[in-house]
């Protein structure tokens, strides 16, 4: 049906997919913007934004209602509000790097995601293959490699900024971007470890992982969130730690720095920071579920195979791989948006904590007991594989 | 006085990782989440002004539709931002029913910008003219606009239902030549 | 590759042939848990456990001294396990000791972490035997560098204004001299590897196979570059002419027991790795080898003495002796190919050096004040009067290393001496015969400033810092070094033959 | 993937390590020159890497770690002391550290 | 395609190297050799060593050229350098590199190095030939590298804690 | 043979050897001084008594007394070898004689530091008594270093004036010298092929196989530059002068009597035997040297010495003269004389030392123009002085006769222009000795003199002093009257081996 597609030159394709994930990540990272605030609002016990109304849409008698209540348009306004301000450049900066920072803090928030796999299908053999951009066989290496970059950002936009706040901001961003990593990469190598028995072909693609949570069996369709909640945790935390989001936004802690390193920003190249921010933490959440949380299976023990075939009693088509593609898509999407979610409750649930406490959190906790944990799967994996 | 020195307890294992108290504020945030809203969506619904509230100054006619201020300036003397300005005036001579008044302001401005809500305008005007009413909320476009001027005043202020009909009473002495 | 593959590949990692090795890595991470038991002790309590775990060690190594891995290729051909390997660990097990002695002394005149000294200095003790029974580039170069980063470190870490400007500059004539070798490695790697070639070869970085290449291929250019890209990077580590601007500031500023131990262990490695390369691997390609090795020899001989002439700082001027020092042994090595006794000379000329030296050192580090890089000659005057035995020590030091029989550092020399001839290196000898006569100036400039000038005018002396007292454990080693000097000098015994391998 | 010929490379990293050692040579600035000696271990690497992918033998690619490992150690002791350094001389010039002299 | 690349990527790259050098501004210098890195990723990649690409930029471009500009923003040296060409040192400078340059450039056009058909590895079990390669026959050096690692951490803290010193109060 | 249960060479070495090592591990003084004696004694004892039994003992190799031991380097060919020929023996006896004579008037002399002062002497003795017993040529240099280290210690501490710069300039001319003829020596060891130090060995293979013209021109140059150094060949020779000047006498007695010596016999016993071809090369260069320089220039500038102690460092480099005139006469009569010569040189140049710093004990300066009419006040002290002056100038009855008489026998069939010049030097020393000898002890007393002498009432030699003169002058006159009892064991040695080469090349 879509066999033309696959005619087309693989740059052009490359580059059509690359967009269309563009596409989609820009507007979710804004929409978080205004879930952000929605989230912070129900909490609060409050409706949230719920005013702004583009005419017409807000004509539909019942849905339009809806889609304002839920705040909706309020993101094209803040964006319009964004776009449109005067983008002022303070006279005391760096002028090519102030500009220069923004840029790089998209560019690696937005190349990670070519090595995430969003989804997946059953070719005509029965065979899983995962939808992605790039179906790296290191996928896990490529996403922490180039994510590693985003301190540059942090870095440049202090320094660039010539001013006190900025600097200690872009300080402590860096420090602690650099802190976390260690103990990410620790928590990560369980999953691997388990995943790359001896005698098959060694991965770090992600694929594979959750080929691995989609066995069958108790222990096969177990996520590795269950089987590894240690991993998890310290995954979850160093996450929180690397999108500097509360409780680990020292970085920002507008009480004492008044805002990070982007305290000299505004309009749209602040934007653009705000926007990296949550395609960081898109991408995190989806690589935590990828890992932990079974990518694309819909729930523990049932994975998309079982699910498909599950449908596939009362519906016709969904065995077509068109369909089971876009419900994977939609599995996977439901999932980092629950990640999501989570990442807003959490800001709202605890207070931030001081800079100390976030590096010795790092380093004097997450660090051993991220060691620690691997040493015991190092163990009990040779031990079970024996 | 002795002083008895009490031990903070150590805390557990559990405790120590904070993650039981995370996890009670993740319930509890949760909680409200879905508690429903407490909000008041305020232009369309108005909240239950309570009786004895003081809001916006305005000026009262009596049950018979007369300006009850005879411009006496009190008030605006008394104002501790300057907030009111009163031109005083004869009353009009087709006003068959205040001739026996002998003032009645011209023009009557209280600058809102400037109003404090202080409220001794209403304190201290003789003739319970002037009174803080349920009216909060003031807005406009320009300074101008900000300004209530005399019929704005009355519109706000509306009719006083007091029974005392003063200006009744005294016109009837009047008539009745017992005046003063 | 399946699973039995791999199961053989690394079966041929016996552990048990680098035993000592490991100790030393374990002993390193005790102490570390030692400071984490004995938080209030462990000033106290590390370096005698680091001493007492280097004893135990050096200890067995000896009582094993016949390995039982004698003349084996572990580890997939990454170490080789010769009788020039067991030597090298005993000395590098010895200068160790001597290390920590000398620390004991200086670093109580600081305020300053110790722990970490100690376990660097095993760790990088560690890293050093390895090396010297290193058969494989890799390994080569991850254990030289883990010695040099280690050395980084130690020479700065008193971290006064000079030691860290000592740091400095080793840092980054060391790293430039590991770049220039690393590239040589690569070099030698992808020619030694190309299919293209006769006798390419799969293991392109293995000594052997590497040398079999070289062997087929005598004149190939790129492997050429890549040889003297790695002898200069060597030169660097011995402070070989050109490589040697490094030598006076560093060894100036560095604590005491580090300059030992660079001057010691140090140059030891470098000429260990000198020895393996320039002596087999490299052996083909005679033709430019040699004369580098010449170019190297002569020009450190003449720098080393005649820039020590001139010094009055006793640490610059150590410095640039042990330049000299280097000359010689470059003699050695030079001569490795046309005279086989020549490898046994460098183990002595060695083996005395660090005995001259850590007797030397051990005096420097007692009469040193605070100021770890102020170390006058006119420091030394009144010594005799006031601290006789360590300026007899002193004395025997100084007479070892300026190669005075009936001291070890003459039989040192001789033996060297005897290989250049026996190779027919006249030209250098002639060179060294200058380098000695110039050397004795200057050593005996300092005896004298220990001794003559004292005796002679008592009364205006000039100041210098207090001399630390002798302790038990320290004196015993002095003595002991001292006694080796001069009993070695005149009976070498065992130590002779076992050197030479015979 | 590799299309350009083997000399190629070797003559980028050859390039590289070249300037990279000019580098160390004329600069003065401890900071730039110790960029300079990290560009001669990268193009010690490339030239690894080309030389691996032609012999056909991994020991060049895994040797490439050692060296990544081994160049991050350097530069974190080397920053270390360049930053005790400067806390204490406020400078970062060669030229300028010259108390170790006679 | 790949020839395209390969020039675009080795250009890249050393323009990069030359503003290393060249910079005034050590902030410059430092982000050109971030650049420079990424060039010598997009070679590794070219020559099929993506792991080693990716390692290259998680472990240089993300740690240590980010500790690099780190250290040069917070020592934020002001540029007073001397940097003419003058003096002994660029003389040296200039005849090393043209020497190094010559040498091996020459050697290589000369063809001397052949370039064989590159023996292809397998794409997908790479990450397993490393993992072998490393922990068969390369355990030792491996295990070498952690002590290294060690020790290069407890000196760093040595060196960067703050500790009363006697000296340099000049 | 001897009779003795141990070594008698090994235990005359490393008697003196084991006293100083006693003394440096903190010996009381009182002890140390007793055990001294020992140190000092037992190596004459020794010496004479292998001087005595030498005719008898078997001989192996041209040895006798002939023991080795290993050192552990016996796969270089290097052990400690040790034995006795018969020109070993008359100069072992003289280390023997001499240091007893230098370790007695070192114990009187009540210097600073006296013990550290004996230990060092002790050394000196220990190293002296190894240079002449040992075969293997390794030890033979080993142990002349080992003899000269303290030389340079105690010429530092102890020396009068100049100490430092002397100290200095011995050391480094010395070291040039001793390294100059190392590497001579290796260059036998290595070019010889026998690859052994051993003197025995090296004479077998040499014998067998002698070395290439060129490489024996080339080596004996060398050994007989290092060498030259060693013994003050002119012009060399700056640093004797001063060096003795500024040495403690005792040090001075056991260097100029005897250590000098170490060069001649390294020439006379290893060169000439292996390196015919090198001699004959060498030969004329430095007789003409020797003759020119040690004797006449030398002999001049000595009689220009206004400085006793000076004027008798001199006259040694002039004596060296004519011992390198019989070594370069090649033949065994010369170096028959040579071996006489040294021996009484040393004897004599001891005495004169000793009687020097006596005479300077006694008038508290060296200078020549301050001193006269000693004699009156110290007579035996005149009369030893002047019986020394006549030794050194080769009068009959002192073995200096023997010895310089050879070596013009010798010399005349080498070239009698030479020894024509070289007999003139005997003129000279006996101007400059007899005018020494005049000035200091008899005419009048200068004013000076009469200051000092009423400061510090002169005496006469104590008995503490005169027993070491007595004994070096008895040694002079007993081998003056009866040279036999040298020559005999000499001839012995000379006549088989190195007559026969020698005469073979000529």
């Amino acid at each position: 049906m879509f066999d033309f597609y696959f005619e087309i030159p693989l740059v052009i394709r490359l580059i059509l997919q690359g967009l269309a994930v563009i596409m989609v990540i820009f507007p979710i990272a804004g929409a978080c913007s205004m879930a952000e605030r929605k989230v912070a609002a129900w909490i609060q016990d409050r409706p949230g934004p719920n005013r702004a109304v583009v005419p017409w849409v807000a004509w539909i008698p019942f849905f339009g209602k809806f889609l304002q209540r839920l705040g909706v348009f309020h993101v094209m306004a803040d964006g319009g509000k964004m776009l449109f301000k005067e983008d002022s450049l303070p006279g005391h900066v760096n002028k090519f790097y102030f500009v220069l920072a923004p840029i790089v803090a998209m560019i690696p928030a937005l190349t990670t995601v070519v090595a995430v796999p969003f989804g997946a299908y059953f070719d005509a053999a029965g065979k899983l293959i995962p939808i992605g951009l790039a179906p790296l066989d290191i996928g896990m290496l490529a996403v922490f490699a180039v994510s590693s970059l985003g301190v540059y950002s942090a870095i440049l936009a202090g320094w660039a900024s010539n001013s006190k706040y900025p600097f200690l901001g872009s300080v402590r961003a860096s420090a602690q971007l650099i802190s976390y990593e260690l103990s990410m990469t620790l928590a990560v190598l369980p999953v691997f470890l388990w995943v790359n028995a001896p005698g098959t072909e060694g991965t770090m693609g992600f694929a594979r992982v959750v080929e691995f949570q989609s066995q069958p069996g108790f222990l096969g369709g177990m996520w590795f969130g269950f089987l590894m909640p240690i991993s998890a945790f310290i995954f979850l935390v160093a996450l929180f730690a690397e999108t500097n989001r509360q409780p680990f936004d020292t970085v920002e802690s507008e009480s004492d720095l008044v805002g990070s390193f982007h305290t000299e920003y505004g309009a749209f190249k602040w934007g653009l920071f705000f926007v990296a921010e949550y395609s960081h933490m898109i991408v995190g959440s989806g690589v935590f579920m990828l890992l932990f949380g079974g990518g694309w299976n819909p729930l523990p023990w049932v994975s998309l195979a079982t699910a498909v075939d599950f449908l596939g009693t009362f519906l016709p088509f969904a065995h077509v791989p068109l369909f089971v593609g876009i419900l994977s898509i939609a599995i996977f999407m439901g999932k980092v948006l629950a990640m999501i979610f989570f990442f807003m409750w959490v800001r709202w649930t605890l207070p931030r904590f001081r800079y100390d406490q976030v590096m010795k959190i790092g380093w004097q906790k997450l660090l051993p007991l991220s060691i620690a944990n691997l040493l015991f799967y190092a163990i009990a994996i040779a031990l079970i594989q024996k | 006085m002795a002083v008895i020195t009490v031990e903070r307890k150590p805390l557990t294992f559990l405790e120590r990782t904070y993650l039981p108290q995370i996890a009670g504020g993740l319930k509890t945030t949760f909680k409200h989440l879905i508690a429903p809203k407490k909000t008041l969506e305020y232009p369309e619904q108005r909240p239950a002004i309570p009786v004895g509230y003081r809001g916006v100054p305005t000026l009262v006619k009596d049950p018979n539709g007369r300006e009850k201020c005879v411009s006496c300036q009190l008030c605006e003397f008394v104002c501790p931002p300057k907030a009111i300005r009163i031109t005083p005036g004869e009353i009009p001579a087709d006003q068959a029913d205040r001739a026996h008044v002998e003032k009645g302001p011209q023009a009557f401005d209280i600058d809102m910008l400037r109003c404090i809500y202080c409220g001794l305008c209403q304190e201290v005007c003789p003739e319970e003219a002037i009174f803080l009413q349920n009216q909060f909320s003031m807005s406009g476009y320009t300074r101008a606009e900000m300004v209530n001027h005399k019929d704005r005043l009355y519109e706000l202020g509306g009719t006083l239902p007091d029974a005392h009909h003063k200006w009744d009473k005294k016109k009837a002495a009047e008539e009745h030549g017992n005046a003063h | 590759m399946d699973i039995s593959v791999l199961q053989t590949l690394a079966s041929r990692n016996l552990w048990g042939a680098i035993t000592p090795e490991i100790l030393l890595g374990g002993l390193a991470l005790v102490l570390l848990v030692i400071e984490l038991l004995f938080p209030k002790e462990h000033g106290r309590i590390v370096p005698v456990a680091a001493l007492v775990g280097l004893v135990t060690i050096l200890g067995g190594v000896l009582f094993n001294a016949p390995s039982a891995y004698l003349n084996q290729e572990t580890f997939n051909g990454l170490l080789v396990h010769t009788h020039g390997g067991q030597v090298m660990r005993v000395f590098f097990l010895l200068a160790a000791i001597m290390v920590c002695l000398i620390a004991r002394v200086s670093l109580a005149k600081q305020t300053l972490p110790r722990v970490e000294f100690y376990h660097i200095v095993l760790v990088v003790t560690a890293a050093m035997m390895l090396l010297a029974q290193s058969n494989h580039l890799v390994l080569f170069f991850v254990a030289l560098e883990t010695v040099t980063i280690g050395l980084y470190i130690l020479v700065s870490y008193y971290r006064t204004s000079l030691t860290l400007e000592a740091g400095l500059k080793y840092l980054v004539m060391g790293a430039l001299s590991s770049s220039l070798m690393l590239f040589g490695i690569v070099l030698l790697y992808g020619v030694a590897g190309n299919p293209a070639l006769p006798a390419h070869t799969a293991q392109s970085m293995h000594y052997g196979q590497l040398a079999a290449f070289l062997a087929a291929n005598p004149h190939n250019f790129l492997a050429s570059i890549g040889i003297v890209l790695v002898l200069a990077g060597v030169a660097f580590k011995i402070g070989a002419f050109p490589f040697q601007i490094w030598v006076p500031d560093v060894y100036q500023g560095a604590p005491t027991p580090v300059t030992a131990f660079l001057a010691v262990s140090s140059k030891a490695v470098g000429f260990t790795a000198l020895l393996a390369l320039a002596g087999t691997v490299f052996a083909s390609y005679a033709w430019l080898v040699a004369p580098v090795l010449t170019f190297f020899a002569a020009t450190t001989l003449l720098f080393g003495n005649f820039a020590a002439l001139t010094q009055h700082n006793v640490k610059r001027l150590i410095g640039l002796s042990g330049v000299s020092h280097a000359g010689f042994l470059l003699l050695g090595v030079a001569a490795v190919s046309h005279a086989p006794m020549a490898v046994g000379a460098i183990y002595f000329y060695l083996f005395a050096y660090l005995l001259a030296s850590f007797a030397v050192f051990g005096v420097m580090a007692h009469v040193a004040g605070t100021n770890d890089a102020d170390q006058e000659l006119d420091h030394y005057a009144g010594l005799a009067k006031d601290r006789p035995f360590l300026a007899l020590v002193l004395a025997l030091g100084l007479g070892s290393l300026a190669g005075i029989p009936p001291l070890v550092g003459f039989m040192g020399k001789l033996f060297i001496f005897i290989a250049a001839f026996q190779a027919g290196l006249y030209g250098l000898l002639a060179i060294a015969v200058i380098g000695v006569v110039v050397s004795i100036y200057y050593y005996f400039g300092w005896i004298k400033a220990a001794f003559f000038e004292t005796w002679g005018k008592s009364a205006d002396s000039p100041a210098h810092p207090e001399r630390t007292p002798v302790d038990f454990v320290t004196g015993f080693a002095l003595s002991a070094l001292a006694l080796a000097v001069v009993v070695l000098g005149f009976y070498q015994g065992p130590l002779g033959s076992w050197l030479s391998g015979r | 993937m590799m299309t350009a010929s083997l000399n190629a490379y070797v003559i980028v990293s050859a390039v590289l390590f070249a300037i990279g050692f000019f580098g160390v040579l004329i600069r003065r600035n401890t900071l730039i020159v110790f960029m300079s000696l990290e560009l001669m271990l990268i193009a010690s690497t490339l030239a690894l890497v080309a030389f691996s992918r032609v012999n056909g033998t991994m020991d060049g690619n895994v040797f490439v770690f050692f060296i990544l490992t081994v160049a991050a150690a350097e530069v974190a002791v080397g920053l270390a002391i360049i930053v005790a350094l400067f806390r204490r001389r406020q400078t970062v010039q060669i030229d300028q550290l010259d108390t170790l002299k006679n | 395609m790949a020839q395209f690349l390969f020039l675009l990527f080795a250009i890249f790259t050393v323009l990069c190297a030359v503003g290393v050098v060249v910079n005034k501004n050590a902030v410059n210098a430092s982000i050109c050799l971030i650049l420079c890195l990424v060039g010598v990723a997009g070679l590794f990649v070219l020559l099929d060593a993506y792991l080693l690409a990716f390692v290259l930029l998680l472990v240089y471009a993300g740690a240590v050229a980010a500790l690099f500009l780190f250290i040069v923003m917070l020592l934020d040296v002001q540029g007073k350098e001397t940097f003419g060409l003058r003096g002994f040192r660029t003389i040296a400078g200039f005849v090393a590199f043209a020497l190094l340059l010559a040498g091996i450039g020459s050697v290589a056009l000369k063809g001397q190095i052949v370039s064989s058909p590159p023996v292809s590895v397998a794409g997908g079990a790479q990450l397993k030939l490393y993992a072998y390669q490393l922990f068969t026959t390369y355990l030792l050096p491996v295990q070498i590298i952690g002590f290294l690692l060690l020790i290069s951490m407890l000196g760093v803290i040595v060196l960067s804690k703050k500790h009363e010193i006697a000296e340099d109060a000049q | 043979m001897s009779t003795l249960p141990f070594d008698p060479l090994l235990a005359a070495i490393f008697a003196p050897l084991a006293v100083a090592l006693a003394i440096a591990c903190g010996l009381p003084k009182r002890f140390s001084v007793k055990l001294a004696y020992v140190g000092f004694g037992l190596p004459l004892l020794l010496a004479l008594h292998v001087w005595f039994y030498y005719g008898t003992a078997a001989q192996t190799h041209g040895y006798a007394f002939l023991t080795s031991y290993s050192t552990g380097l016996d796969s270089l060919g290097i052990g400690l070898k040790l034995g006795l020929n018969g020109i070993s023996l008359p100069l072992f006896v003289l280390a023997g004689i001499v240091g007893f004579a230098a370790g007695l008037y070192a114990i009187q002399s009540g210097a600073e530091r006296l013990k550290i002062y004996l230990m060092l002497l002790l050394v000196m003795q220990g190293g002296l008594m190894g240079v002449f017993a040992s075969v293997d040529i390794f030890f033979f240099y080993f142990f002349h270093e080992l003899a000269l280290i303290p030389t340079f210690i105690m010429v530092g501490i102890w020396g009068g004036r100049d100490r430092n710069y002397a100290a200095m300039k011995l050391t480094i001319y010395l070291t040039l010298g001793a390294m100059l003829s190392l590497i001579g020596l290796i260059a036998l060891y290595v070019k010889s092929g026998a690859h052994s130090f051993d003197l025995i060995e090296l004479r077998r293979v040499i014998a067998a196989q002698p070395l290439e013209v060129t490489v024996q021109h080339n080596i004996f140059g060398l050994l007989a530059l290092g060498f030259g150094i060693l013994v003050s060949l002119w012009p060399l020779h700056t640093w004797a002068p001063l060096g003795y000047g500024a040495a403690p006498s005792s040090a001075a007695m056991l260097h100029a009597g005897v250590l000098k010596k170490f060069g001649l016999y390294g020439l006379i016993q290893i060169a000439l035997p292996l390196l015919p071809a090198g001699l004959i090369q060498w030969s004329h260069p430095l007789a003409w040297l020797a003759v020119v320089g040690n004797v006449l220039v030398i002999g001049f500038v000595t009689i220009a010495q206004r400085d006793l102690k000076q004027m008798v460092g001199y006259s040694s480099v002039m004596h060296m003269g004519y011992a390198f005139l019989g070594i370069a006469a090649g033949s065994t009569l010369g170096v028959g004389g040579v071996v006489l010569l040294m021996v009484a040189h040393g004897l004599s140049v001891a005495l004169m030392f000793l009687l020097t710093t006596s005479v300077y004990h006694r008038t508290h300066t060296f200078a020549l123009d301050e001193m006269g009419g000693l004699a009156q006040k110290a007579p035996v002290l005149s009369a030893l002085f002047v019986a020394a002056t006549f030794a050194g100038i080769g009068l009959p009855g002192f073995a200096n006769f023997w010895g310089e008489l050879t070596i013009f026998v010798a010399l005349w069939k080498f070239s009698p222009l030479i020894t024509i010049l070289a007999v003139a030097g005997v003129v000279i020393s006996a101007v400059y000795g007899l005018r020494a000898a005049a000035r200091v002890f008899f005419g009048p007393a200068t004013p000076e003199f009469a200051k000092i002498a009423a400061e510090h009432p002169v005496s006469d030699l104590r008995w503490s002093e005169r027993l070491p003169a007595l004994i070096l002058l008895a040694a002079l006159m007993f081998i003056g009257f009866w040279p036999k009892s040298l020559s005999t064991a000499l001839d012995a040695t000379l006549t088989p081996a190195p007559a026969a080469q020698v005469g073979a090349v000529k």
